[in-house]
């Protein structure tokens, strides 16, 4: 399944890099985070609950940031396993900086295995794309009330 | 007057107990003590398992057992595959995975739990940590040489290759007069999903040390043998009962993982162990059919006729073998010139491993894939010479009179007259009418298809010289000393009727009221031997073993009544209760010749005592049933939405025993070769996948997706039984999917659409629309 | 098949039902006819910790006229709605919907104010709620609130109902003259889910102009949607078969397209025009119109 | 949790745990297993009974649901010993085989006889729109509707 969009942050490029690497914003800003931890090898730790209304699932894995050029670009890996299925994807954030603020924008392969590949075929390009804009809404979110430095621009919209 | 029933139309023994709800399926049944088994299963299509965690689900109260693959791997058999090919590469198929996972819901751990819903909980607490590897999904590129490999102690994922060639081909090749008609077709995956998934309970009695296995199976009596190897257990103390059977076409002719680890959890636990399959267990781990990429190409002359064919073909066949997964593509090539015949034929078949479950018999089997190759050859011929599709096939089919006719792929067709039945089929349809009605529809810019499909199949298997266990079938007939009549039978029908039809055999055989036999099947403790029913054999072979055994009872009571009577044996008629001569003039109740064989006072010499007699059926040849189909579609312009307006049938499945059942197994067939070309497909994703896994996702018929079903049949009794009866369980799945796809490339026809592949997806109707005439 | 353990209660009235799901927040759900929940949890795809079953409070069950709308309780089945001779007169989209909905079986037992609440994009009853242009009453212990329904839909199987808010009503005007409806649906052959459902009310003027028109969406986006711009090249038009055509192009303008195994997006948009078409062409010769 | 049901016209009391489904509790705590069930998803109907007269399918029912309830099932259908007239019209034209699907397809067609006594044959197989049978490519299900339809009220043979 291909995953594939680019979400305005307002905040210039150096602040949404930082924030885009720091476990503490992730944390707040995933759907569903209930734990996210750096590991000494670089990666992340992550337990989180995935899903949207009433269907969740528990999951947890990895989350590993590869070949960073800062501020512009990283591949992600994430690797999440959980009760009756797992999810990999593997992609490539860009972020390019647009009058101040940040345009990031992501491509990537998603997979999903188990349960929800065999019957939620139906709803799942859906769900990827909100859990997507549910992260960089929160994370836009983030930036604001935490990054002071980041210039104040207008509301959020997605 | 003699009691005739044989041709009637009579009501089925079956039904009382099951339109009551008082029939008994596997899941119906409770023993005492009894624990239920899960599985959890694998998520990945190709893996290595690293670690299996199972402690916690060891701790949930309630759970008995965890039982891995580990565990087993020595106590437990192989999952057995009886196709016997030459240089067929046969992968260890271990009943729970070892070290690494295969396919997408192959079984890694059993759970043994009090209770269905504790073994349900527990699965979720079992922990497995699996290293992916790449898995192989696309058959073609799973043959090159970069493809990974399902297996690794194989050099290739290349299973097997068969080749069938006949006539001379040197020749045709350099006929320059030939057309050479060539074309792709995909018959795609499909899943037999009968309503009544599997089901197993074991009850190992740790005291007799005897087996007794419930299964929802078609053939009780391998699957004991298969058993009793798998469990290590003494064959003598293995009982398999087929309870009722909730439908199976082909998926429960098998034996399966599940069924061997129960059998080791109620050995290991000395408690009965029910197993019963979800739905979404059976989409992934219920064995497949078709699954196949033939690349057809026909040599025809220009006045229409087919003097060669040639086809490739390449069959999915999962990650590991059942029961008969590589006999199955074998199949297509043996009836691949379908009802004409084509003096050169040169098929080669190539058996792929893939990371997906097995493929293996699947209603008609190998069959349909041949009759839809040759059927679209023909139409395609047909268009490519301008001819009427009606036109091509009368050239091509051979006379009444060349019966029993031996064909190249080297088989020999028994009885047939396929002109009669195209005949009778047009006359139904109104062809000419509907041709005209096409064309005027087609000047509104409406598209109106009419399909045709002439088939031949082969059935009541089989010799078994030609079988991979036994080709034969057991019948026995015991007339009780109340003169009561009991039918026993080693086929297992599950809905088919027999009950019914082998009773109506037994009591015309004996004159006497057809509520007067009962028929008995499905339980090796009570049936000595059988094979099972698969193959639209149980009639035809199962039928004629009864029929057989009837007339040893005929045989032996006449005897009985001669000597009584003092007239010879021959002289005697057995109808309406009575055995007497033609004249009536002598004649004793058919309970007092019951009487003397049990009270055996006045035996004749040589005579034994009691009414048991038993026939064991060998067939020289198969059966080949025929019949011709018209399907007519409208075809919406706008969308590519298809709607079945009509369908026609004529088919000849030798002599017809009881109408009504012949109806049915017609009409159920119609539904599930209908449902391939417009709706069913068992879909993997590239990463091995399946994203069918409900019946939400897998498109099953409903009734208002049907029109009704005009049918009729012929009748070209067959010389290979007594009763001229020759299959119809599977003709109609054979028959109605290439009528389907050559009705919707005919009502395309027009805008230069050759060929659409299966399923006939709105969607795909429509791009084709787009792409032909650029609308939109 | 099996759904895991949860705590079961079956409250009497609304009131006791408002206090238990303020109580639960997230951990509870609300259980109406169950046909969209239950299926889930058998699943395993949803685990409430609490159900609280409302299906006894009979103050939920209704369907009144009251001067020129219509009010439903959020209880009232499906087939309630099918068979109802009072909707069938007054507001024929609705029945005309239910019909199809699932199968017989699950619209005697499913309920419109679930249905509604799951917020399954692909669920017929948004885009007649939303044609409708009708509204959904949500309480909770702190009062109640009418919801327009372009509002109510927010997301895939997300609707702006707060956790502790029971929907409780659909409010919908009635039938007024010169006015028709209809719903046309493209349905998944499986599952019977709408791969488009399109629902259209037309109101005509005394010229026979399009004076109202509403147009719902279902199964195309992953929330069902009123369609603006084919409602504004009608509005104030003749509905000619060409300007219906015309409008309905622009069905799927403005959202992002779902695509599945039985439908990929490009051919979605295409049917949702197709569709919406037929939908517009019905309603508008109900309403008299040519 | 104790409920009480109406089975086949005598009640019963139970404790059930909340999250027992209806059919398993038909099935496995009242030992009626006619009703059957054929998947996971609320689509096959096997599993349909009559709840309160109407037919649902009760695999999507909790038993805790249905307390207080009047249940019929494919047992409580004949009575004095005699077939309703629609497990007369499965058996008279052939619209079973393996049954599997059958006590769930006669109950829908319960329904829809009570709802419209002449169905046409179009709308008998949108009646049994929430039911499949693999068997019999439903044709003679309908037959079988049909004859109970005529069984059940004989339609007179000039229409007023």
């Amino acid at each position: 399944m291909k995953i594939e969009g680019n979400h305005k942050i307002p905040a210039p490029r150096d602040v949404v890099w930082r924030g885009l690497l720091d476990p503490a914003v992730l944390a707040r800003a995933v759907p569903g985070c209930e734990k996210l931890e750096a590991q000494p090898d670089g990666s992340y730790r992550a337990e989180m609950s995935v899903g949207i209304a009433a269907v969740k699932g528990k999951y947890h894995g990895r989350i590993e940031i590869l070949d960073p050029v800062p501020p512009e670009r990283y591949r992600m890996k994430v690797e999440g396993q959980g009760t009756g299925g797992f999810v990999k994807g593997e992609g490539v954030l860009t972020l390019a900086e647009q009058g101040g603020e940040t345009v990031v924008s992501y491509s990537g392969e998603a997979q999903v295995g188990g349960i929800i590949a065999n019957v939620g075929q139906r709803l799942l390009q859906g769900a990827a794309r909100q859990i997507v804009s549910r992260f960089f809404e929160a994370f836009a979110r983030e930036i604001a009330a935490h990054a002071p430095t980041a210039a104040p621009g207008p509301p959020v919209e997605v | 007057m003699s009691t005739k029933l044989l041709g009637e139309r009579i009501k089925r023994k079956e039904d009382p107990r099951l339109i009551q709800g008082r029939a008994h399926y596997v899941d119906d049944l409770k023993l005492d003590g009894m624990l239920y088994m899960s599985f959890v299963r694998s998520v990945y299509a190709y893996a290595r398992i690293k670690s299996i965690d199972a402690a916690a689900a060891k701790s949930l109260p309630g759970v008995l057992e965890v039982i891995t693959g580990a565990d087993i791997k020595d106590q437990l058999g192989l999952i057995p595959c009886a196709a016997g090919m030459e240089g067929l590469k046969i992968p260890k198929h271990y009943c729970l995975a070892v070290d690494t996972v295969r396919y997408v819901g192959e079984p890694v751990v059993a759970i043994v739990a009090k209770d269905r819903y504790t073994a349900r909980d527990a699965v979720d607490k079992v922990e497995i940590t699996y290293d992916p590897l790449t898995p192989v999904t696309d058959p073609e590129s799973a043959l090159g040489k970069d493809s990974p490999r399902v297996h690794e102690e194989f050099s290739d994922n290349l299973a097997f290759v068969a080749k069938l060639e006949a006539g001379d081909w040197k020749a045709l090749e350099a006929d320059s007069t030939l057309k050479i008609v060539k074309q792709r077709l995909i018959n795609q995956r499909l899943a037999p999903a009968s309503i009544e998934t599997r089901g197993v309970i074991a009850s190992y009695s740790l005291g007799e040390e005897t087996l007794t296995v419930w299964s929802s199976t078609q053939i009780p009596h391998l699957l004991k043998t298969q058993l009793a190897i798998l469990t290590r257990t003494d064959e003598s103390r293995v009982r398999v009962i087929a309870p009722e059977v909730g439908g199976a076409f082909g998926s429960k002719l098998n034996v399966y993982a599940e069924e061997g680890v129960a059998c080791y959890a109620s050995h290991r636990l000395g408690k009965p162990v029910k197993w019963i399959e979800g739905r979404r267990e059976n989409l992934l781990g219920t064995i497949h059919g078709r699954d196949q990429i033939n690349d057809l190409e026909l040599y025809v002359k220009p006045d229409g006729k087919v003097v060669g064919l040639k086809c490739n073909i390449i069959a999915d066949l999962g990650a590991y073998h059942q029961l008969l997964t590589p006999a199955i593509p074998t199949l297509t090539a043996l009836m691949i010139v379908g009802c004409y015949n084509i003096p050169n034929v040169w098929v080669e078949t190539k058996g792929v491993f893939t990371n997906k479950m097995a493929t293996d018999a699947y209603r008609g089997a190998g069959r349909p894939e041949a009759t839809y190759i040759i059927e679209r050859g023909m139409d395609l011929v047909a268009r490519e010479l301008n001819m009427d599709p009606v036109d091509v096939r009368m050239k091509n089919f051979p006379e009444p009179k060349d019966f029993p006719l031996a064909l190249p792929t080297g088989v020999t067709y028994d009885t047939a007259n396929y002109q009669k039945t195209l005949k009778k089929v047009l006359k139904l349809a109104h062809y000419p009418t509907l041709r005209k009605e096409q064309e005027r529809l087609r000047k509104k810019g409406k598209y109106l298809g009419i399909g045709l499909s002439t088939y031949v199949e082969i059935c009541a298997m089989g010799p078994s010289s030609r079988m991979p266990a036994g080709g034969w079938e057991f019948g026995m007939v015991r007339v009780e000393p109340t003169g009561k009549v009991t039918v026993y039978s080693g086929t297992s029908p599950h809905g088919q009727g027999e009950e019914t039809s082998f009773a109506q055999i037994t009591a015309e055989g004996l004159g006497i009221p057809f509520d007067d036999v009962t028929v008995y099947h499905g339980d090796t403790s009570v049936v000595q031997h059988g094979i099972g029913t698969f193959g639209s054999r149980t009639t035809a072979v199962g039928g004629t073993a009864v029929f057989r055994a009837t007339e040893r009872i005929r045989k032996k009571m006449a005897r009985l009544a001669a000597h009584r009577l003092g007239v010879k044996p021959g002289d005697l008629e057995f109808r309406d209760g009575k055995v007497e001569t033609s004249d009536g003039s002598k004649s004793m109740a058919f309970g007092d010749v019951v009487g003397e064989a049990y009270y055996a006072r006045q035996l004749p010499p040589g005579v034994e005592p009691g009414l048991t007699e038993q026939y064991v059926f060998e067939p020289a040849n198969y059966t080949f049933p025929f019949g011709a189909h018209v399907a007519v579609t409208e075809v919406d312009a706008e969308t590519g939405e298809i709607a079945l307006r009509n369908y026609y049938a004529v088919d000849d499945c030798g002599r017809i025993l009881n109408p009504l059942l012949v109806d049915g197994q017609i009409h159920g067939g119609l539904a599930q070769g209908i449902g391939q070309a417009l709706w069913e497909e068992l879909v993997y994703d590239e990463n091995g996948q399946v994203v069918t896994g409900s019946l939400m996702d897998y498109a099953l018929p409903k009734a208002h997706q049907f029109p009704w079903f005009d049918t009729q049949t012929t009748e070209t009794r067959t010389p290979v039984n007594p009763l001229g009866v020759k299959g119809v369980g599977e003709a109609g799945t054979i028959g109605s999917t290439p009528a389907i796809v050559n009705s919707v490339v005919d009502a395309l026809q027009h805008l230069g659409v050759r060929h659409i592949d299966m399923p006939l997806k709105p969607e795909k109707i429509w791009k084709i629309l787009k792409t032909v005439d650029g609308r939109q | 098949m099996i759904p895991e353990s949860f705590e079961y209660h079956a409250p009497q009235t609304l009131a006791e039902a408002s206090r238990l799901i303020a109580q639960f927040g997230q951990e509870g759900k609300i259980l109406a006819g169950g046909h969209s929940l239950l299926p889930l949890m058998k699943l395993r795809l949803a685990s409430p910790r609490h159900l609280v079953d409302i299906g006894r409070v009979a103050e939920l069950k209704y369907i009144r006229e009251d001067a020129d709308k219509i009010q439903i309780g959020a209880l009232t089945t499906h087939y309630q709605i099918e068979s109802s001779e009072l909707l069938k007169q007054k507001c024929p989209l609705l029945p005309e919907t239910a019909r199809e909905i699932g199968d017989v079986q699950v619209r005697n037992k499913g309920t419109l104010g679930g249905s509604l609440a799951h917020a399954d994009p692909a669920a017929d009853w948004p885009a007649a709620i939303l044609a409708l242009g009708g509204e959904v009453e949500a309480r909770s212990e702190s009062g109640s609130r009418w919801i327009p329904a372009q509002e109510f839909f927010v997301e895939m199987l997300t609707t702006t109902l707060q956790a502790d808010e029971i929907l409780t009503a659909i409010r919908v005007p009635a039938l007024p003259a010169h006015a028709g409806e209809a719903y046309v649906k493209f349905a998944q052959p499986a599952s019977g889910f709408a791969i488009v459902g399109a629902a259209a009310r037309v109101v005509l003027d005394d010229a026979g102009a399009v004076a109202e028109v509403g147009v719902g969406i279902t199964g195309v986006a992953a929330k069902p949607y009123r369609a603006a711009a084919v409602e504004g090249v009608l509005r104030g038009h003749s509905p000619t078969a060409k300007r219906i055509a015309e409008a309905a192009a622009h069905a799927a303008e403005g959202v992002e397209v779902n695509a599945d195994l039985y439908a990929s997006a490009e051919y979605r948009t295409h049917l949702a025009a197709v569709y919406t078409r037929r939908a517009l062409e019905k309603a508008v010769e109900r309403a008299g119109g040519k | 949790m104790r409920i009480r049901i109406k089975l086949n016209g005598s009640w019963r009391e139970d404790d059930v745990e909340p999250r027992l489904l209806l059919v398993y509790y038909l099935r496995e705590v009242a030992g009626l297993t006619g009703t059957h069930i054929g998947c996971e998803t609320t689509t096959c109907g096997a599993c349909t009974i009559l709840l309160n007269g109407e037919a649902v399918k009760s695999c999507t029912v909790l038993a805790v649901q249905a307390d207080g309830a009047e249940i019929t099932t494919i047992e409580g259908l004949a009575s004095d010993g005699k077939l309703h007239p629609l497990q007369q019209g499965f058996w008279e034209e052939h619209g079973l085989q393996c049954g599997f699907c059958t006590p769930g397809m006669i109950m829908a067609a319960c329904q829809l006889l009570g709802r419209n006594p002449h169905p046409t044959r179009e709308e008998i197989r949108q009646g049994l729109e929430g039911n499949i049978c693999r068997c019999t490519g439903y044709q003679h299900i309908v037959k079988a509707v049909e004859f109970a339809a005529q069984k059940i009220s004989p339609q007179s043979t000039v229409e007023s």
